[in-house]
């Protein structure tokens, strides 16, 4: 047993224990602690791998952005957590075990049995890399080769924002998203969100513009963008924008809107619909990326912002 | 040769904080003395890793990544061991 | 058995582990990390596909790599409703439960689950 | 010496995954986060090492992140512990349950 075999083992034992106990615990606020711990876990599950551009997207969205969310949500909730409901009998949960222990050994005996020589696409991502100038493989895929599927996904990363301002009471609507948050304006926390959102927006931009060769790009950027800017909201040294502000409806399009014009132009001077004049395709590409890291930023700011809950004065 | 000696001393060294920093908030008897122990761990732990690694890493960029992280570490540490404390003295509910 | 497939039967036992936690789990904010545990599983046998087709220079298969990116992105974006919706619940009736006698003994309007 | 870093990453790994029976045992929503803060450092720690010990630069850039996000959420988490939030006295909404 090599050394890099036993630390994966352990690793893979304490991932799941921590899963399990964000399953079992008792208190929302601890579970949630073990779903943060549980996420940057997992970085280092796709660290091990060897997908470091899923590590980065992990570390920003699934462990930092899914904890925040979920932490801010335990807070203002805790009132109702007084009252517990019950949940179901022991003979139904031991059912309910049964029923998932056979999904997961199926799924198991599916991992066991994948084919040995594994099929891939790697060979003909390589083969096409030239055509886009890029040297990561991954943003390759996500933004020439499977270009549709981001393109839908900004979509539903809108609709989702769409979803949650339409919970807001008629009352406020286009109003100011969530509620104002106030610290000590000398204290440690606006001290730190003075600080750190400078450091933070250049290892953002850092990463988008790491993510044309190497491991990084708009997604991943754009989360830490948005940590900062939540991070300053926090501190109460800002306020979110009112929801009906026409600049912040024109930053949380342009991304899409500039992906969906320069695909209309691939029909036009290219062979297909988002496909890229080879000649252009560099510049091109790192167009749309800016446009959606911004975008991104933006979206996903607001959305852990929360609906609109004051009126706009 | 001389660089992997340093290398392995510092490592060590770092690991050997991470040690006391579990040692201490698992043994430690309450949330402030607890703590205490982890921004050992923080600080020193991380800190004499990074030293060991700094003449590993190719190039002035790769320096800077590395103490940058150190420090946001070290800035994110100190920021949240103050707010924790003050939680914890306001004796906050058990959840 | 290789790194690989060590990672492949975690994200196996992590998706049976959330599929228990949604069912089983009476308040919706757990079922939304449960589910989100779920998900997580079933994006490392993402990974693990992605891991075997290491070929031609890279450490793994872009596409899963990248489906799995899009995936993390989209169940966030999912998970955010939910916990708005949540909310919105709670605000109207002042609970935040999908049961439907301790809803309406609050006094509040329809909330069946 | 690549074995030698690999080791260390695990070691401090399984430091800081002991430090999380904090995280079960509590007692107080402080000690929790002091859990996860310290698993936090424990990770960038062995993603650096990782980074030596396999010759994969990029990871240097993960633990940067993570630096970055692990102190978002440090603070997210006291401010949802501490309940340090505060409503406008406009706020406008209906019920005004546990705010």
């Amino acid at each position: 047993m090599t050394m890099a075999m036993a630390l994966d083992s352990g690793l893979a034992v304490v991932v799941l224990a921590v899963a399990g106990w964000t399953i079992a615990a008792r208190g929302t606020f601890a579970a949630v602690v073990g779903f943060v711990s549980y996420g940057l876990l997992l970085t280092l599950v796709w660290v091990r791998l060897e997908a470091v551009d899923v590590a980065l997207t992990e570390a920003a969205i699934g462990s930092g952005l899914t904890g925040a969310l979920l932490i801010g949500a335990a807070a203002r909730l805790r009132a109702g957590e007084a009252s517990p409901v019950e949940g179901p009998g022991v003979v139904l949960r031991l059912e309910i075990a049964v029923l998932s222990a056979t999904v997961a050994v199926a799924l198991a005996i599916a991992v066991l049995l994948l084919p040995d020589p594994a099929p891939t696409l790697a060979p003909a991502a390589a083969e096409n890399a030239t055509a886009t100038g890029l040297g990561n493989p991954v943003t390759n895929v996500l933004i020439a080769f499977r270009a549709m599927d981001t393109l839908l996904e900004k979509v539903v990363l809108a609709l989702a924002l769409v979803g949650v301002w339409s919970l807001a009471p008629d009352r406020v609507w286009g109003g100011y998203p969530g509620p104002r948050h106030r610290s000590d304006p000398h204290g440690v926390l606006a001290f730190f969100a003075r600080l750190l959102p400078p450091l933070g927006i250049v290892v953002g931009i850092y990463i988008l513009w790491a993510g044309a060769d190497h491991p990084g790009g708009a997604f991943q950027g754009g989360t830490i963008l948005a940590a900062m800017w939540l991070l300053v909201m926090m501190a109460g040294l800002t306020d979110a924008p009112p929801v009906s502000r026409r600049w912040l409806r024109l930053v949380l399009i342009v991304g899409p809107v500039v992906f969906l014009v320069v695909g209309l132009g691939g029909l036009w001077l290219g062979d297909a619909f988002l496909a890229y004049p080879a000649a252009h395709a560099k510049p091109l590409i790192l167009t749309i990326e800016f446009a959606m890291t911004l975008t991104i930023a933006a979206t996903l700011g607001l959305l852990l912002a929360g609906p609109p809950e004051r009126k706009l004065s | 040769m001389v660089r992997d000696v340093f290398t392995i001393v510092m490592v060590a060294a770092g690991a050997f904080f991470f040690l006391a920093g579990t040692v201490g908030l698992l043994r430690f008897p309450d949330t402030l003395t607890r703590l205490h122990a982890l921004t050992k761990a923080d600080n020193l732990g991380l800190g004499l890793v990074v030293l060991g690694l700094l003449l590993r890493v190719q190039g002035p960029l790769g320096a800077l990544k590395l103490v940058a992280v150190w420090l946001l570490v070290q800035l994110a540490g100190a920021t949240v061991s103050q707010l924790i404390a003050g939680a914890a003295r306001r004796g906050e509910p058990s959840a | 058995m290789g790194v690989a497939t060590v990672f492949g039967l975690c994200g196996a036992a992590a998706v049976g582990l959330g599929l228990y936690g949604v069912i089983v789990n009476p308040q919706p904010l757990r079922k939304i990390l449960a589910f989100n545990l779920l998900g997580s599983g079933v994006f490392l046998i993402f990974g693990v596909v992605a891991r075997r087709g290491a070929a031609a220079g890279f450490g793994g298969d872009p596409v899963p790599q990248a489906l799995v990116i899009t995936g993390v992105v989209v169940a966030f974006s999912a998970s955010a409703l939910a916990v708005a919706l949540l909310l919105r619940l709670f605000q109207e009736t002042g609970r935040a439960t999908l049961h439907a006698d301790a809803a309406t003994s609050a006094g509040a309007n329809e909330a069946d689950p | 010496m690549a074995d030698f870093l690999i080791a260390v990453a695990g070691f401090v790994l399984a430091m800081v995954a002991l430090g999380l029976v904090r995280v079960l045992r509590g007692p107080a929503s402080a000690d929790r986060m002091m859990a996860a803060q310290l698993l936090g450092t424990g990770g960038i720690a062995a993603l650096l090492l990782l980074a030596a010990a396999t010759d994969m630069p990029a990871l240097v850039d993960v633990a940067l992140a993570l630096a970055l996000l692990d102190a978002f959420a440090s603070v997210a988490f006291v401010m949802g512990g501490s309940r340090s939030e505060v409503r406008e006295p406009d706020a406008t909404e209906p019920h005004e349950h546990g705010a």
